[in-house]
């Protein structure tokens, strides 16, 4: 493999897939966290690939193909509970929805 | 049916029995005869048991033998030997005259309750003839649940701490109990009472006694028993203290002791100081208690003490004692209890200050009270008197001093049923005994006689119980070898 | 020329069963009649539970040896289809107690709302409930989160369904939230472990590991904890249970009843396959990683409970720390360990189910949350359903009442076998602790003073509601609870043959 | 086949642009106030890896990237959005909590944890270079994989998609049709019902 290692991508990968956990962690807005969730799949869908052409073997490019289906579908149920919420004329802040909290 | 399935049905007649009343909706008096009736067949069963049971012959008589999960090598073992027969009958009669008193006494939600008194019964029963340590577990818990129900709801005011202390002082000894029998099971490869090998280590030992001395209860472990002897019905206090109890002193006998020859010998001093313990300060806090019910609870606490006394005496005279003096102060504190929870129905009180002058125009109350209160102090002749001297005869074997430790503590049992006894029946009228309060009925009669009798019975011949215990009348060889 | 591998279509019979009735409530709720719905989506989900476990047990009888099939995608053996057949029983209770209360019981004010999405409810959970019987079966890393992210997302969405309360929207977004998040850590692990193996087949993984020396590899070692991680979180064990109570909550009673019984018993089940299957060198990584994420479960789990007054929350806590007992099993990681936690399951399932399903009773009942003070004197109200409680969480507690006491004696043995004294000792305390907040619930259901006890009758305002179903489903639960504390030995058979798909 | 045809340092630089691009957006990402501009930003993001599988022969993965993601998602990302409104939150507001505080050394931790595992093993076999073939990463060969090796893998995605979009309808429509099932007594409620959720 001509240019950067394995090393230099899957960097990259843990990189992404720390910023995208931070970005749940302290987040409030939701659609933010659902953002932060596709870079943790991005991070992991990157090292996927990386290892697939590491390994010479398919799975792992498969595996991330099926992960961008996953990743759109936990988008569409997010998005329509985050519409749901906001017609239930919430604040979308989730510290705010302090029902939950016992 | 087969003789070793009488044990069985003992221990699943009356769990079935509550079942049928739980889920059938019978009237409150058809429930309350169902009860009655299947305690009373329990009795004959019993009876039937005795009259079959070859005294002689050592080992295991009734037994019954069933696989329950054999990848762990649990089965289901029950049979009984001569204690446990005596222990069983106890168990049958405290309860019959319990659930009489229930009855008679008309507690409210019945189904509910005569329910959970026969489930009580089933469970009491298998705790003394299982002979699996799971099985033992299994019914030594399952005791606890119906006790927390009858205590919890049908108890006096203060119940509801009363029930939580009772729960988790008992379990907090059971559950490191069950993690001796964890460990000890599968160290041993069994879980089998009778196929087991000894065991020579010191924390099973104290996570088996820790549950009993719990139990029984021992002094320091007795935090629970004030609260729930004050605040559950009088009958439950009375199955209580009279047959709860015992299943601790029982589990030192038929498990601890016997399975645990080197740890038993080495802890043996420290089990002794903490009955002595018992002994002296439940009596000296019978004597000071302000209430029927506190006499008789710190009474029951004193006379664990001493049965525990007997037991790690270690001598054949102490185990004959300890089981006769089990059976007796069993019948003891039950009838002690109905006849408190007579007279609380009367006067509405158990204060002893509020009490007095009762003997005048109540000549049945008070030819009870006496009756029970004589034997209970230990007048020679009695079958406390016969427990209590065979138990001091064999700690004065182990060392005088435990012995006269025992000696000065029956002088202490004579003063306070004897302050009990004026302080009901005799002295001014208290202010709440009202000149109409009536003496004890004929249903009240009918449920504390028979108990009485049994006491009478055994007062006129202790060794129908002191001699027919152990195979042979060997007790030390009988429980060194194991009971095999 | 491509050939398509062969396909082994018995094996998939079960997940099969559960779509097949799945599709057909989905077509239900578009062509049958709006007022028909309820009644025919709750046959098809009740047949189709059926149909799964049928299907489920005859899987059992027929795959005495474990292979895998389709491509080496999916294990038909005793251990999948053990757990197919208490998830889908599980899902039959569940579908019995939902046709009265799901979706929007609160929604009585207007009845005709009550059917908006029932159809669209039970497919819900035949699709959620197939995820599971397709995750216990996975047999590589890819099947593994996408059989994950099927049930989840069913899962997420059936937590919202009842969406005019906030409560159950806010529990579907916190689900989602958090559950994606453990997803996510799962998959980059999966990724980690798939680079230092170059294989997501658990066999191979394992072959590779042992082939090229792999088992201090940085890679492996980290992608492993990832993956637990992301197990852990959904079989809500400490630390990573956080979302637990506030879901458990908020989502509709019968589906925290589905989820806190079927859900944990997949994702523990399928815990103890991958690690054993993928990871047996690494084994004494994980069996320690498991004993620590128990003793913080029990902590956690037992401590937080005691201080809550709702009810959903504390069996929600309860649940948390059962997670940990059944995991003091699965970290013996031995065939013994691996019965216990197939044991430990069945009555847990049923207990936990059936005390969430009372809940549900009395929650239709008021029309209000329950908590120990709306609950009181239900026991002498509803008696059948009172001493059902009383079972489940006496059983829960682990009093010999039910099996749940012999699952509990079963992970000790375990623990101990394994020789980890320290867990029976921390097991035996938890349970202790335990004790004070199930009693707290039996005593708010008896022992209130009686002035307490009509606070609940003048609030429901009548009589109770009818509800047979839900009497069966609880019966159901208590049947099996019960049952299991006599019938150990088969039970335990059972179990065993199923553990010995494991490579143990 | 941009690996294989160009130069190292060529492909070191695109990769240094893309790496870049990529970090510099996912900060962005999850750093700014306003959900319309992150999710900008996380096209930014899904374009630049889609370069990067370029350079390691994933072509229909990065065809697949643009086209699902940049495509479809982000596009329903920015109608809800735009749905919702933009709601401004300042993100590091307040001072860290410990909440915060916790999650930032969590993060932190791991990817550091991370780094440092990579890295300890780059000396090792990570470095090694591999050759492949010029089919590894067309769409022939996926789709070949597709039906072959992963095809369960295949079926259980379309059935996710399927789930998903079943629960995208059963939340998405709250404001119910006026079906011919209902009783007439109930329309008039549901009618206003329908206004308000207009409203």
């Amino acid at each position: 493999m001509l240019g950067p290692g394995v090393v230099w991508y899957l960097g990259v990968a843990a990189f992404l897939f720390g910023i995208g956990a931070l970005g749940v962690l302290v987040r409030r807005n939701p659609l933010i966290v659902l953002l932060s969730l596709e870079i943790m799949l991005n991070g992991a869908n990157l090292a996927l690939i990386v290892f697939s052409r590491h390994v010479r073997g398919g799975a792992g490019q498969i595996f991330a193909l099926s992960v961008m289906a996953v990743a759109a579908s936990e988008v569409c149920v997010g998005l329509g509970l985050v519409v749901a919420l906001h017609r239930r004329r919430l604040a979308l802040d989730v510290d705010r929805l302090s029902e939950l909290r016992g | 049916m087969t003789i070793s399935s009488v044990t069985s049905l003992l221990i699943w007649l009356p769990i079935g029995a509550a079942l049928v009343v739980w889920v059938l909706p019978l009237s409150r008096y058809a429930t309350g005869s169902l009860a009655v009736l299947v305690s009373l067949v329990e009795v004959g069963l019993w009876i039937e048991q005795a009259a079959r049971f070859d005294f002689d012959a050592g080992g295991l008589q009734f037994s019954q033998r069933a696989s329950w999960f054999s990848d762990l090598h649990v089965s289901y073992h029950v049979g009984e030997y001569g204690f446990s027969l005596w222990l069983v009958g106890l168990t049958v009669v405290a309860m019959a005259a319990s659930v009489g008193y229930g009855f008679w006494v008309g507690r409210e939600r019945p189904r509910a309750y005569f329910g959970l008194q026969l489930f009580l019964t089933g469970a009491t029963v298998g705790v003394f003839v299982a002979q699996d340590l799971l099985l033992f577990y299994a019914f030594f818990e399952a005791m606890l649940i119906p006790l927390y129900v009858l205590v919890g709801v049908w108890g006096g005011a203060g119940r509801l701490g009363a029930t939580i202390k009772l729960l988790i002082y008992t379990m907090a000894g059971s559950l490191f109990m069950l993690a001796a029998i964890v460990v000890y099971g599968l160290k041993e490869g069994t879980f089998d009472l009778v196929d087991g090998p000894t065991s020579a280590s010191r924390w099973l030992f104290l996570g088996f006694m820790l549950a009993f001395l719990v139990k029984a209860p021992l002094f320091p472990f007795h935090g629970w028993l004030p609260d729930a002897y004050r605040e559950a019905p009088a009958e439950v206090t009375a199955v209580l203290s009279g047959v709860i109890a015992k299943a601790g002193t029982y589990g030192m006998l038929r498990i601890a002791i016997p399975t645990f020859p080197e740890p038993t010998s080495y802890y043996r001093t420290t089990v002794l100081a903490l009955a002595a313990a018992t002994l002296v300060y439940g009596s000296v806090l019978a004597f000071r208690s302000p209430d029927f019910r506190g006499v008789v609870a710190y009474s029951s606490l004193a006379q664990s003490g001493l049965i525990t006394l007997g037991l790690f005496s270690g001598t054949g005279l102490g185990y004959d004692g300890a089981v006769l003096q089990m059976v007796a102060h069993g019948l003891i504190s039950a009838s002690l209890f109905l006849i408190a929870g007579a007279v609380e129905r009367r006067t509405a009180t158990g204060e002893l200050r509020l009490l007095g002058g009762m003997a005048r125009g109540r000549p049945a109350l008070a030819t009870l009270l006496v009756t029970v209160g004589i034997i209970a102090l230990a007048v020679p002749g009695s079958a406390s008197f016969a427990g209590e001297f065979l138990i001091l005869a064999g700690s004065y074997q182990r060392a005088w001093w435990w012995a006269s430790i025992g000696a000065g503590a029956i002088v202490l049992a004579a003063m306070y049923m004897l302050r009990l006894i004026s302080a009901v029946l005799h002295e001014a009228r208290g202010p709440a005994v009202a000149d109409e309060a009536m003496d004890v009925r004929p249903g009240e009669l009918a449920l504390v006689v028979p108990l009485v009798a049994c006491l009478l019975a055994l007062s006129a011949w202790p060794a129908g119980i002191s001699h027919h215990s152990f195979a042979g009348d060997a007790p030390s060889g009988v429980v060194q070898g194991q009971f095999k | 020329m491509i050939h398509a591998p062969h396909v082994d279509w018995f094996a998939l019979s079960t997940v099969l069963a559960l779509l097949g009735a799945s599709g057909v409530a989905l077509l239900g709720a578009v062509l049958v009649p709006r007022p028909a719905q309820r009644a025919f989506a709750a046959t098809v989900a009740a047949l189709g539970f059926t149909g799964g476990i049928v299907a489920s047990v005859w899987l059992y009888v027929a795959s005495a040896s474990g292979h895998r099939v389709v491509a080496n995608a999916f294990y038909r053996d005793r251990w999948t289809a053990l757990a197919q057949a208490i998830v889908c029983a599980v899902g039959l209770a569940t579908t019995l107690l939902s046709v009265e209360h799901m979706p929007g019981w609160s929604r009585d004010a207007d009845r005709s709302r009550r059917d908006d999405h029932v159809a669209e409810f039970f497919a819900l959970l035949l699709a959620s409930a197939a995820g599971m019987a397709f995750f216990v079966g996975a047999a590589n890393l890819m099947t593994l989160f996408l059989s994950l992210e099927w049930l989840s997302i069913a899962l997420y969405v059936m937590c919202a369904i009842d969406y005019d309360r906030e409560g159950s929207l806010e529990a579907g977004l916190k689900y989602l939230v958090v559950g994606s998040f453990g997803s996510a850590t799962l998959l980059f692990g999966s990724a980690l472990v798939y680079g230092a193996t170059g294989s997501i087949g658990f066999p191979e993984i394992a072959h590779a590991v042992s082939a090229r020396g792999l088992s201090h590899d940085v890679l492996l070692v980290l992608g492993l904890a990832l993956v637990i991680a992301g197990l852990a979180f959904k079989s809500s064990a400490a630390p990573f249970h956080m979302w637990t109570p506030d879901v458990y909550q908020g989502a509709p009673t019968p589906v925290t009843a589905f989820m806190s019984s079927a859900t944990k018993v997949a994702a523990l089940v399928l815990a103890l396959r991958v690690l054993a299957t993928a990871f047996p060198q690494e084994a004494r990584l994980w069996t320690w990683a498991f004993a620590g994420i128990a003793v913080a479960s029990l902590t956690i789990g037992n401590l937080a409970a005691l201080v809550q007054r709702d009810v959903k929350r504390i069996l929600a806590y309860s649940s948390i720390s059962h997670a940990g007992f059944v995991l003091i099993g699965l970290s013996a990681g031995t065939a013994l360990g691996g019965r216990a936690l197939m044991y430990y399951l069945i009555p847990y399932a049923a207990m936990a189910f059936g005390s969430f399903a009372v809940v549900a009773a009395r929650e239709r009942e008021l029309g209000v949350p329950v908590t120990l003070d709306t609950i009181a004197g239900f026991g002498w109200e509803r008696p059948f359903l009172g001493v059902a409680m009383w079972f489940f969480l006496f059983g829960l507690a682990g009093l010999p009442l039910t099996g749940g006491f012999v699952g509990k004696f079963y992970v000790l043995a375990a623990a101990y076998d394994h020789g980890w004294a320290w867990l029976v000792i921390v097991g035996v305390l938890a349970t202790l602790v335990s004790l004070y907040y199930y009693l707290g619930i039996v005593r708010a259901m008896y022992m209130r003073p009686s002035d307490e006890l009509r606070v609940g009758a003048a609030v429901a305002g009548g009589s109770p509601p009818r509800e047979a179903l839900l009497h069966v489903s609880v019966g159901l639960a208590l049947a099996v609870a019960v049952g299991s504390l006599f019938a150990v030995e088969p039970l335990v058979d059972l179990a065993r043959h199923a553990a010995s798909s494991l490579p143990f | 086949m941009l690996a294989i045809s160009a130069g190292g340092g060529l492909v070191w630089a695109v990769w240094a642009i893309a790496a870049f691009a990529c970090l510099a957006s996912s900060v962005a990402v999850v750093s700014f106030a306003n959900p319309f501009y992150s999710a900008l930003a996380l096209i930014g993001n899904l374009g630049s890896l889609a370069v990067m599988y370029l350079l390691v022969s994933a072509e229909f993965v990065a065809a697949a990237q643009v086209l699902v993601y940049a495509g479809a998602v982000m596009v329903m990302f920015l109608f809800v959005i735009a749905y919702v409104g933009p709601r401004r939150e300042a993100p590091w507001a307040g001072g860290p909590s410990w909440q915060t505080l916790g999650a930032v050394l969590a993060a932190g931790a791991l990817l550091v944890e991370i780094v440092v595992a990579i890295g300890l093993s780059a000396g090792g076999r990570l470095s090694r270079s591999e050759h492949v073939n010029a089919t590894f990463g067309s769409p022939e060969w996926i789709g070949r994989l597709f039906l072959t090796d992963h095809l369960l893998a295949f079926e259980i995605t379309s059935i996710v998609l399927l789930v998903a979009a079943v629960g995208g309808v059963i939340l998405g429509s709250h404001t119910r049709r006026q079906d011919s099932g209902a009783a007439p007594q109930d329309a008039e409620p549901r009618r206003e019902r329908d206004l308000e959720a207009v409203r």
